[in-house]
């Protein structure tokens, strides 16, 4: 018999919320009332759980994981799935930034936005927002030069800047648009944007793959066109091209692949011209 | 507030006691023969060790290259912070702390006086503001001078004297403490990207030689009376095949020693590297080891290498580029002009990596190879072989042989074939390691009040809950390592600053630095002779280049004798 | 009519922090300065024209001028019941100042942001991934032959750049203006371009694009395209060679790189050229920092909380991410419910949305200017002006420390910025209890 | 008749003196509320200095005068000194950096007849919670 936490936000949440205890690695074998007495802060005051949130346990006959329901006007909540390494969070609205950084296992679902930092530093699990997210998709925090090294983020709507900065390893996968500097710095993993991109995707890139199956605006002058790919693999699947790969950042010696899809790009196909003389 | 610690178990070993159940008396913040016991504080240290503060000769705590390494490494705080306390200031931690937290660190593991061993004379007024924010700590600053413009012009035309005048000008006007010389003449090099190989290599454009810089500058320092000798980090430094360039730069200044020693080599397991190149890197602790034995005239202190991650800083802006260039992190460079340079770069020291693990047994062998342990010091040139919050696990390979085994069985295994460590028996006494740690630091610094625990001592105490009558340093070397990491009680100036680890008051230790005796107007001269060409090398007024006594808030001059002004 | 003359004065207005100003002073009034440039001349002889002396509060029905003990107090109360106070500004008032700032900010659990995360916040940003090859100002006067100022127009910024540090010095191994080379790469043709022997004209947002394009050339590797950033191929080429070819190169880069499309990015690149030129030769870069001592409030930020700006004490230690704890950020997102501004004038500078939202809760603003922030303050507090009226310490745009001297009296009951503060803590920590 | 130009936000002489001669000066205002076009721009939207131009970008819209040339602008850019007028226009996502994008931003810029300066103080109203 497993148990489900429904934890609903009180009011409207104004003031930064840090609430790195709403995983289920905090709240696993608590009674509900350890769980209302956890801290969270609101702005510099700190708070029980409870005095912010409507805590419920529901009793429910699947047997899967534990899972947090969390509902409410979360805009300003953050660090929601901190550090989690099993079970689930269901969220229904937007969240706040840095949901589920450092994030070892487990599955969060958001049915609406997320903030900036979504899975900042994440080594494994699942995340899947259906709307958009902010900046720094899987970044590091200031300073690391070594980011995602594992797990997947899904996010079905459109994401900033930074996506998968300074990347190791992992899945990044984006329905709608990428910003600007996608990829930057990546040193592994893929990124898959079924949307279009803004400019410099693959900057500083020193290993892993950007695929890209909508528009993109230039091709940075540091990368070099190797051929014409009819697909390539995500993760364990294989997306269909035809794509144009180029290859770098040659400013860092790079051997980071971007593949573009040939459709949607008919500004790029002056570099055919290459395909002859190589 | 009188203070009388009784039952404790005392080390003093500069005056001779080693191991005695006494009492100790403090009254205004001095060590006195006794106190009436009916107002004084009690302090019960019955089983428990007592000694003076530790004092850290070389730690670079405070000032422009230090606070370059704080900005560059946000991920080096973000998971080790201190939060705000009734008697504590919040602050970061990691390889490189925050001030404040710097100050209640040391505090806690017993040691109340630390030198901050690198500034370059026109950002000394940063240094000194970090100082001032740095509590609790007696602190001095050293003086860059190896690759200063007018020393190299003074030297070259072999003025001392004139050298003399202006070094003491600076030390008094800048509020310094001692003569740092850091790759004389290589950092200048640096200045077009370029180095010197050995101490008789000519500094281009300047047309001088390290080997003459070092013998100059140790002559200016005896000639003004100062109370440490020139603290030299070597040329060559961090290069396999270096410790040549180290004989030879103690054999250059033999003839220039009489009574106290006259050079202090800094860190110098960096200097003591035989082979040809990384894959053949070996120790020379023993070549090193042998001729500090049989010499007087040089004291050294360690360096030791802490397996972890930390980040090295240095004014060597050529060899801070060169690990920028082995381990390819990211690197900050800092040139100053007519002065010198400066570099940062994060390191990790991995007990797998061949040449770290060499590295770290070459400190430990050059502290057992060189029999008397006033001539080697204890530290890990704060951050760049280690964070000083590790002190204690070196204690523990210093005391005992069993905690040596055991970080060997995890080191690389060529490293272990080929090193000298695993055959080394001998294990420091606690008065030994004690000398290491305050005694012999305050000697070479000539801290008479500090280091020991005589009637007249500054009142700087740590007590540490352990009993050293009936736990063996060698085989429980773990307590030993537990006990020295939060002193039971640290007291600084008769105040106890700190108890089992908590800061227990705010207190704000003094700053020393050298008042020179020359006359004002001797100065006057020096500096209309200096101004013209102060304004063509440098970007700021002369006049703006002192720093004002107000400026440190608890100035502390010590005065000097020299032939030059009585 | 008597004339009194004091030298080495530091002025307290850009980055340049020169020191060498002779401030000539006849009956208590500023009557001339030597040396100093057109802004800085105009501080000294019209600081006091728009300055406000006694201390204001926003009563229910309009203004009311109040003595300083009840604006310290209403400044203090206000922080006291404030969640989430940002405390916004610094960086034109001294490093004592500062330092009382950051302890009145650690009191309350409030975030300290001063004015660098909207000037060279991202330059440190991207210094905090990729590192900086830098010197002090000095080096370059001795011994630059190359000098490459890049988004940035001094002439017009920094007027004395060019004669006090750059290519019109003489220096130990640079006698004269012939030994130096000076380059301006910029979106517009600039005074400073005039007088440059080289000028790039590229398009607006193109730095980042030209940079890969250099680091290419730079690698003796081919650049496929025939044009990057409105430049020829051959003229990148011609632009890294020279380059490689100086002995002793740097780059001056300005807003220019942070406040075009990239900010942090552009200086990761440029960080990043630099460092890559020397492994051909020495190179070296330097941020033109705008305000006289925003380079000391990072300076002293880092020393005692380890980070440069942007810091969150509202759990009671330190915590720093630009994008969440920067100043713009905040407001922004609506989060902060009170404000304390100390010399800088956000209303006028930010962005209109992120000024709204300044206004729109309770605001204390200390600064000697009669300016918009501390017209719309609910607690304005006149202070004196730092570097004129009191002393101080600030940090020159390559951290070199300078003191700043007192040439003048202030007016009767106005303080300093550092003696506001202080009152303000004590107040807080009397309320406290 | 409008164009689509590159805004460029900057330092101005007239800026930089109104910092200390006052911000309810009227030479702060002649200075900063204004905006510099390059010569065949100005001529593609028939407009001569001290003319009034409406500039709008995604945030906003502000009421600008022409200025007469002080540096050069080349085609297709527009040049207004930093100050709140500019604000007025200027978005305050700064994308995760803290900077928000002051310089190297699309605006429209059309000619507008009967428009106004606004005065400074009447530019920024709090936020109407």
């Amino acid at each position: 018999m497993m148990v489900q936490v429904k934890i609903t936000a009180k009011k409207t949440l104004i003031l930064p919320v840090d609430a790195e205890v709403i995983t289920p690695d905090a709240i696993d074998s608590l009674s509900l009332s350890k769980v209302e007495s956890l801290y969270v802060w609101e702005g510099n005051r700190r708070r029980p759980l409870g005095e912010l949130f409507d805590v419920e346990f529901i009793d429910s006959d699947e047997d899967d994981a534990l899972t947090l329901w969390v509902r409410g006007d979360l805009k300003s909540v953050r660090r929601i799935g901190s550090h989690m390494s099993f079970g689930r969070i269901l969220i229904d609205g937007d969240v706040g930034m840095y949901l589920g950084e450092n994030m070892k296992g487990g599955m969060i679902q958001v049915k609406g936005n997320a903030g900036s930092w979504l899975g900042s530093d994440m080594n494994a699990g699942l995340i899947e927002v259906l709307g958009d997210a902010g900046d720094f998709v899987g970044a590091p925090p200031r300073g690391l030069t070594r980011g995602m090294s594992g797990g997947r983020i899904h996010v079905k709507g459109s994401v900033g800047n930074e996506c998968g900065c300074w990347m190791d390893d992992g899945v990044i996968i984006v329905d709608g648009d990428l910003g600007l500097f996608g990829g930057i710095h990546m040193r592994g993993g893929v990124i898959l944007t079924r949307g279009n991109t803004l400019s410099r995707i693959g900057a500083g890139m020193v290993n892993g793959k950007v695929v890209v199956l909508g528009n993109v605006p230039s091709i940075l002058p540091s990368f070099t066109f190797e051929e014409i790919r009819k697909s390539t693999r995500v993760g364990n699947d294989r997306v269909e091209g035809p794509f144009y790969m180029f290859s770098g950042d040659l400013a860092e010696d790079g051997k980071g692949r971007l593949y573009i899809a040939i459709s949607e790009n008919n500004h790029l196909h002056f570099i055919e011209k290459y395909l002859e003389v190589k | 507030m009188d203070l009388l610690i009784i039952n404790g178990v005392v080390y003093d070993p500069i005056n001779s006691v080693n191991g005695e159940r006494m009492d100790i008396a403090v009254h205004n913040g001095k060590i006195v023969g006794h106190v009436n016991d009916s107002e004084a504080k009690v302090i019960d240290a019955s089983n428990m060790l007592i000694m003076s503060g530790g004092v850290d000769i070389h730690s670079h705590i405070a000032g422009p290259k230090v606070n370059a390494g704080r900005l560059l490494r946000p991920e080096d705080h973000v998971n080790d912070f201190e939060v705000k306390g009734p008697f504590i200031r919040s602050g970061v931690g990691g390889s490189v702390p925050s001030t404040f937290t710097t100050g209640y660190r040391y505090a806690r593991m017993g040691y109340t006086t630390v030198m901050e061993p690198a500034t370059p004379p026109i950002k000394t007024r940063h240094t000194h503001d970090e100082l001032n924010d740095t509590p609790i700590i007696d602190k001095a600053c050293y003086i860059l001078f190896g690759n200063n413009w007018f020393v190299l012009e003074y030297l070259k035309d072999n003025r001392v004297e004139d050298c003399a005048e202006y070094v003491s000008w600076i030390l008094d006007a800048l509020k310094g403490y001692a003569v740092k010389v850091v790759n004389p003449g290589g950092v200048e090099a640096w200045g077009w990207g370029e180095n010197v190989r050995g101490i008789d290599d000519v500094v281009p454009n300047f047309g001088i030689t390290p080997r003459e810089i070092i013998r100059g500058l140790c002559k200016v320092n005896t000639l003004l009376g100062l109370p440490h000798s020139v603290h030299l980090h070597t040329n060559n430094l961090g290069r396999p095949g270096n410790y040549q360039t180290t004989l030879d730069t103690m054999r250059c200044v033999e003839d220039l020693a009489d009574v106290d020693p006259i050079l202090h080599i800094t860190h110098c397991q960096f200097s003591s590297f035989k082979g040809d190149d990384w894959t053949n890197l070996t120790s020379a602790a023993p070549e090193i080891s042998d001729y500090v034995n049989k010499h007087s005239h040089v004291t050294l202190d360690m360096g030791q290498i802490i397996f972890t991650e930390t980040t090295t800083m240095t004014a060597d802006g050529p060899h801070e580029y060169m690990i920028h260039g082995i381990s390819g992190n990211k690197w900050v460079n800092l040139d100053i002009e007519a002065e010198t340079g400066g570099g940062v770069v994060p390191y990790t020291y991995k007990p797998k990596s061949y040449v770290n693990a060499t590295q770290w047994t070459i400190g430990l062998e050059l502290a057992l190879m060189i029999d008397d342990p006033w001539k080697i010091m204890l530290s890990t040139d704060h951050p760049n072989a280690g964070p000083f919050v590790e002190y204690p696990s070196i204690m523990s390979w210093l005391i005992s042989k069993y905690a040596r085994q055991k970080s060997l069985e995890k080191v690389n295994k060529k490293t272990l074939r080929r090193s000298h460590l695993s055959d080394l028996d001998r294990e420091l006494s606690l008065s030994e390691l004690i000398v290491m740690t305050r005694c012999s630091p305050s000697k070479a610094l000539g801290l008479d009040k500090k280091g020991h625990l005589g009637v007249g001592a500054d009142a700087d105490i740590a007590i540490f809950d352990i009993d050293p009558m009936r736990v063996d340093t060698s085989k429980e070397y773990l307590k030993y390592d537990r006990a020295f990491r939060r002193a039971a009680y640290t007291i600084k100036d008769g105040i106890v600053v700190a108890r089992n680890g908590e800061i227990t008051t705010r207190h704000t230790g003094k700053t020393l630095w050298i008042k020179s005796g020359f006359p004002q107007e001797a100065f006057g001269s020096l500096i209309n002779e200096l101004r013209e060409r102060f304004e063509r090398y440098y970007t700021i007024q002369l006049d703006n280049y002192p720093i004002d006594e107000s400026c440190l808030t608890n100035s502390k001059p010590v005065f000097t004798q020299s032939s030059l002004w009585s | 009519m008597t004339f009194n003359v004091t030298n080495d004065i530091a002025c307290p207005f850009c980055g340049c922090l020169c020191d060498d100003l002779k401030v000539i002073i006849s009956d208590g009034k500023i009557v001339d300065v030597k040396n100093a440039c057109i802004y800085g001349l105009t501080k000294f002889l019209n600081y006091s024209l728009e300055r406000s002396v006694t201390p204001v509060v926003q009563g229910d029905n309009g203004k009311v001028e109040v003595d300083l003990e009840t604006a310290v107090d209403k400044s203090a109360r206000i922080l006291i019941d404030a969640k989430y106070p940002l405390l916004y500004g610094w960086s034109c008032t001294s490093c004592e100042a500062q330092r009382v700032g950051l302890e009145l900010a650690e009191e309350i659990g409030g975030v300290i942001d001063n004015t660098t995360s909207v000037c060279h916040g991202p330059s440190i940003e991207a210094l905090q991934e990729i590192g900086e090859s830098t010197c002090t100002l000095g080096e370059v006067k001795s011994r630059a032959d190359l000098i490459i100022y890049w988004g940035s127009n001094p002439l017009q910024s920094h007027m004395r750049h060019l004669s006090r540090y750059t290519i019109g010095t003489e220096g130990r191994f640079r006698k004269t203006r012939d030994d130096r080379t000076m380059v301006v790469i910029d979106v517009r043709n600039t005074y400073s371009a005039r007088v440059a022997d080289y000028f790039y004209q590229i398009e607006p947002n193109s730095d980042y694009e030209l940079m890969s394009a250099l680091r290419v050339a730079l690698r003796d590797q081919e650049i496929e395209q025939d044009e990057v950033a409105g430049l020829k191929k051959d003229e990148i080429y011609d632009l890294a060679d020279m380059m490689i070819s100086c002995d002793f190169g740097i780059v001056f880069f300005g807003l220019g790189l942070t406040m075009s499309l990239g900010a942090n990015r552009n200086v990761d690149a440029a960080l990043s050229l630099i460092r890559d030129l020397n492994k051909r030769t020495k190179f070296l870069i330097m941020p033109m920092r705008g305000h006289f001592n925003v380079a000391g409030a990072d300076v002293v930020f880092t020393w005692q909380t380890g980070y440069p700006f942007a810091v969150d004490f509202s759990r009671g230690y330190p915590r720093y991410n630009p994008g969440d704890t920067s100043a713009v950020d905040i407001l922004l997102r609506g989060e902060s419910d009170a404000s304390l501004i100390v010399a800088s004038d956000p209303v006028a500078t930010f962005p209109v949305e992120a000024s709204k939202r300044l206004l729109s809760n309770p605001l204390i603003c200390i600064d000697p200017h009669r300016s918009l922030t501390a017209k719309a303050a609910t607690v304005a507090i006149p202070s004196n002006f730092v570097g004129i009226e009191c002393t101080g310490t600030a940090y020159r745009m390559d951290t070199i420390p300078l003191p700043l001297k007192k040439v003048i009296e202030p007016p009767e009951g106005c303080l300093s910025d550092v003696q506001l503060l202080e009152m303000i803590l004590r107040r807080v920590r009397e309320l406290k209890g | 008749m409008s164009i689509e130009v590159i805004l460029i936000t900057g330092r101005s002489t007239s800026q930089g003196l109104g910092l200390e001669l006052g911000k309810h000066s009227e030479k702060y205002k002649r200075g900063v509320a204004s905006c510099e076009l390059n010569v065949d721009d100005m001529r593609d939207l028939a407009i001569e200095t001290d003319d009034l131009v409406k500039v709008s970008s995604e945030c906003g819209s502000v009421v600008l005068r022409v200025a007469e040339l002080e540096q050069e602008v080349p085609r297709g850019v527009a040049f207004v000194p930093n100050g709140p007028w500019v604000n007025l226009i200027i978005c305050s996502d700064t994308s995760g950096t803290g900077m928000p994008r002051y310089k190297g931003i699309r605006v429209k810029i059309h000619p507008i007849e009967d428009g106004i300066v606004g005065d400074v103080s009447s530019l920024v109203e709090a936020e109407d919670e």
